[in-house]
């Protein structure tokens, strides 16, 4: 039984199935589409937490009365730490402009009534964005404890509520995401490899008499476990390519309305994709082939 | 070749499709196998196949014990048979050519001799021209006669023949009796069932009468 | 009954199954349509029945032009009819009971009514004990009967019968044809599509012979 | 044709179908479990935003110097405005507390060497949560506007981008979950007809034998539509109570982890899931029907 044989076959009974087999990819092809959607979500989801945990800062209070070398030595000793993206120098003149607006023009006359500003210049920290799993809020706390240990500084705020909500969101999504995210492509591994078996269903008869002139199941299985890789395959591509088409004519514009650019499936995620299809349109041709060859 | 040892058949727990069957047929034989409709003569055939196991008794087909036989061992005897079934069961999504090409593709038959072959035994049924049609494009007649062609083609050692010429007119069906015959001459075994009593006395050869699942006379 | 002027049958543009064939039935008549494998008679009663239509030609059917009858016409006209179509085609998915109730069951009569009659029908082809089994627990002589008896429930008008008899012995053949001969006298339209000469010249009954598509003597 | 033998050729059909039937109702489940769960995703989701916007508090700051009744009486005016639910009152002293604590500890010295408290007394007003929708936000500005204009609150303070947030998240995540729920409803429509419809093709011989005994398309076609309405009640039925059962032993689970309690679809979208079910079913026998029976 040679390669070209078995292929040859397999292109074949997928020509001849027809409609069936047009009705086989189409499905598989929608069952694809949806997961892959279902990632496209969950893909973006995940980019929005993360632009959001990059907006992440620590402040770092300094002490008073401290001159332009030494807080320049110090924002070039926070720069050099690794997670450390950007640091900009806020002087008690600017904190104090920050102060009023905060406060509202209602108040402005009772802040000028102060004769000296008691407010500190700081420097801020940005951090390099990333999601706030529980790992990585300790990485941060200890970053933070590495600023506050710093010669010169006094005090540090990092936003302790919002990092907190940040981990919660962002385990919390990540659990749901991923049992979700389970029961979707386990879902898709069902209706495609039943939707195969529907179609190895009609196969019955066929079987039988291949069986009757001596064929045995390994003989007569190949050409349609093939066909039904081939169907996993095509549906697997198709509907990569309608999800392509789908992000770019919609979800692309979206970014209009959310000014957010939605981002397509990694490529991996991709490749994964269409192998998967590939083996489960092998797996549900092996199930209803293994049911018929299994007797006489 | 076959040994039929007090075997029955029965169907759903109350249909006795062959009640105490004893019976031998040595190699080279051709026996016809004769019967009015329900007889019992497709079931025959059936569990010679291996297609149906016996509700009890022990059918020995060359030497294999049907009840006890292997699942590849059973696919290798069947290499060796022709079949032709009385409702044809030809493949409907293949042509006529694949359809009789795939008994030799089974047994690992070269591409180039497949070809010949095939035209070899569709030429003797007169079908050469149909070569590419599909099943649903025959006459039930012709669908016949490719039937007859496949279990022909792998030069079987045991042919089983179920009313090969019950769509046939009288000047085909001559022919068709006269291949099998010359197929028993090669020496293969064959068995022809046949409610037609006058063909089977005709042929002057050795006939088992099978009357409501029983051998009568 | 029938009538066709200059009907040809070309199948994918080449096989020509029917050839300017010129014929005329009259009502109550019993006519055996003779040839051998691959003549077009299959072709001629599809023709008759409206599932497929002429290449060219003209056909009449109890008066309606089978190439422009509407599809509720066509329904209509059936039901007035009935087949025996050469492979059965039995609904593999209802009981015989089941099969021969349908014909029934689409003309609207009574559930009492059906079973009386599909009981007197299967009666007359022997086989009131098969009523729940399922076609493929049956011979193909058994389908085969079954197929008559589904063609004979609702009192056809026109009756046609394609190789009725390809599968049965002949005790019962004779009953079978003894059957289209007694609903012919209950001034049925018969015609009777055969490969037996023999057959058909014993029943001294008008014979249409057909050869490669066309009418010949 | 009555009803009675409608429903049991519908019934016979389904149960001599066997495993066809049998897969055919299992992807039907499949797709609408799927559809189920995402919804429950959808409408969780919803969920979290509007008791994040439930959250929004509006802060009135009072002009100096009111007195206890003054003071009451505003708060009385405010509770009787039907948006808000929820009112309190924040003297000055506490205003210093919250200030202190909100700087850190390292400052406290600083605070205290100013002589008055320029920090003024506020009203806080907690509002009836409701999602953010753009409509949502202007009446909540109105509402801002009009708290401002009442006697004795000087200025008004609500978060305005918090807002402007949650109505961007609230507008975008609604213009998503419709594009993505239209695409995943669309989908499962699809699959559901296709696989009714996969499973019509093989009985196509049986068709054509009823149409050839005399039987109008109408005749044949109605037990088999009743059939897919059949299977599609069935998958609907199976579906929502597989996605309950889920819902139950995960998501529901997930409270321990998430601290928040995941609830389950509106019975509306349960009853439309399985009507709309019910109606794909029988479309995509129409669909096959349509196909085989509008030749002669
Ligand atoms: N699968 C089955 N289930 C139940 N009964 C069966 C089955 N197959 C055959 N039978 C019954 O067994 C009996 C013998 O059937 P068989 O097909 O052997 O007859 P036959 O001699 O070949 O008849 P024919 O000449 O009509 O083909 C018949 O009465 C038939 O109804
Ligand atoms: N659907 C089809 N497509 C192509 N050719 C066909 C088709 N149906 C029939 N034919 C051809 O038309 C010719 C006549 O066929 P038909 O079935 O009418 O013969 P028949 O007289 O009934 O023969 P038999 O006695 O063998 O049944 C045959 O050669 C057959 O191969
Ligand atoms: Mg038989
Ligand atoms: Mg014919």
């Amino acid at each position: 039984m040679s390669l070209k044989y078995l292929i040859k076959e397999a292109m074949l009974n997928l020509k001849r199935g027809g409609i069936a087999s047009f009705v086989t990819i189409s499905i598989i092809t929608i069952s694809l589409f949806i997961l892959g959607l279902f990632f496209i979500l969950t893909t973006n989801v995940r980019a929005i937490i993360e632009d959001l945990s990059s907006k992440v800062a620590i402040v770092a209070y300094l002490d008073n009365g401290l001159n332009k070398e030494e807080i320049d030595r110090l924002k070039k000793e926070v720069s050099k730490i690794k997670e450390v993206k950007h640091v900009s120098y806020i002087s008690k003149e600017i904190a104090m402009e920050r102060f009023k607006k905060d406060l509202g023009e209602g108040f402005t006359d009772i802040v000028e009534t102060l004769d000296t500003n008691p407010l500190p210049a700081s420097i801020e920290v940005k951090i390099k964005g990333s999601s706030f799993t529980q790992e990585e809020k300790e990485r941060f706390l200890h970053l933070v404890a590495k600023i506050k240990g710093l010669v010169g500084v006094k005090e540090v705020d990092y936003g302790k509520e919002m990092i907190d909500i940040l981990t919660k969101i962002t385990e919390g999504l990540s659990l749901v995401i991923y049992v979700i995210g389970f029961l979707f492509s386990i879902g898709a591994v069902f209706i495609v490899s039943n939707t195969i078996r529907l179609a190895i269903l009609s196969k019955k008869e066929e079987i039988e008499i291949m069986r009757l002139v001596g064929a045995t199941p390994g003989f007569i299985s190949t050409p349609y476990l093939l066909e039904g890789a081939l169907q996993g395959l095509i549906g697997g591509i198709l509907s990569m390519g309608l999800l392509f088409i789908i992000y770019k004519l919609i979800l692309n514009r979206l970014i209009f309305i959310l000014t957010y650019q939605f981002i397509f499936l990694p490529f991996t995620l991709i490749l994964g994709l269409v192998i998967g299809s590939i083996i489960v349109g092998l797996l549900g041709s092996l199930l209803s082939l293994h049911y018929y060859l299994r007797g006489g | 070749m076959i040994q039929m040892y007090g075997v029955s058949k029965i169907y759903n727990s109350e249909i006795k499709a062959l009640q105490g069957i004893n019976l031998s047929i040595e190699r080279g034989e051709f026996v016809c196998l004769v019967g009015p409709s329900g007889a019992g003569k497709t079931t025959m055939l059936r569990l010679i196949t291996g297609f149906e196991k016996s509700t009890s008794g022990a059918i020995y087909v060359d030497g294999h014990d049907m009840n006890y036989i292997s699942k590849r061992e059973i696919s290798l005897l069947r290499r060796k048979m022709g079949f032709v079934f009385q409702d044809f069961k030809l493949i409907k999504t293949k042509t006529v050519f694949e359809n009789i090409a795939f008994v030799l593709k089974v047994i690992g038959v070269k591409e180039q001799e497949i070809k010949r072959r095939v035209a070899d035994v569709l030429n003797l049924v007169e079908l050469l021209n149909k070569s590419s049609s599909f099943p649903h494009q025959l006459s039930c007649g012709e669908q016949q006669r490719v039937a007859i062609a496949r279990a022909l083609v792998n030069n079987p050692v045991l042919l089983l023949a179920d009313e090969p010429t019950g769509n046939l007119d009288l000047d085909i069906a001559k022919e068709i009796i006269y291949l099998l015959l010359q197929a028993n001459e090669r020496n293969t075994t064959v068995i022809l069932a046949t409610h037609n009593n006058h063909l089977a006395t005709t042929l002057k050869k050795r006939i088992i009468y099978l009357d409501k699942g029983k051998i009568g006379s």
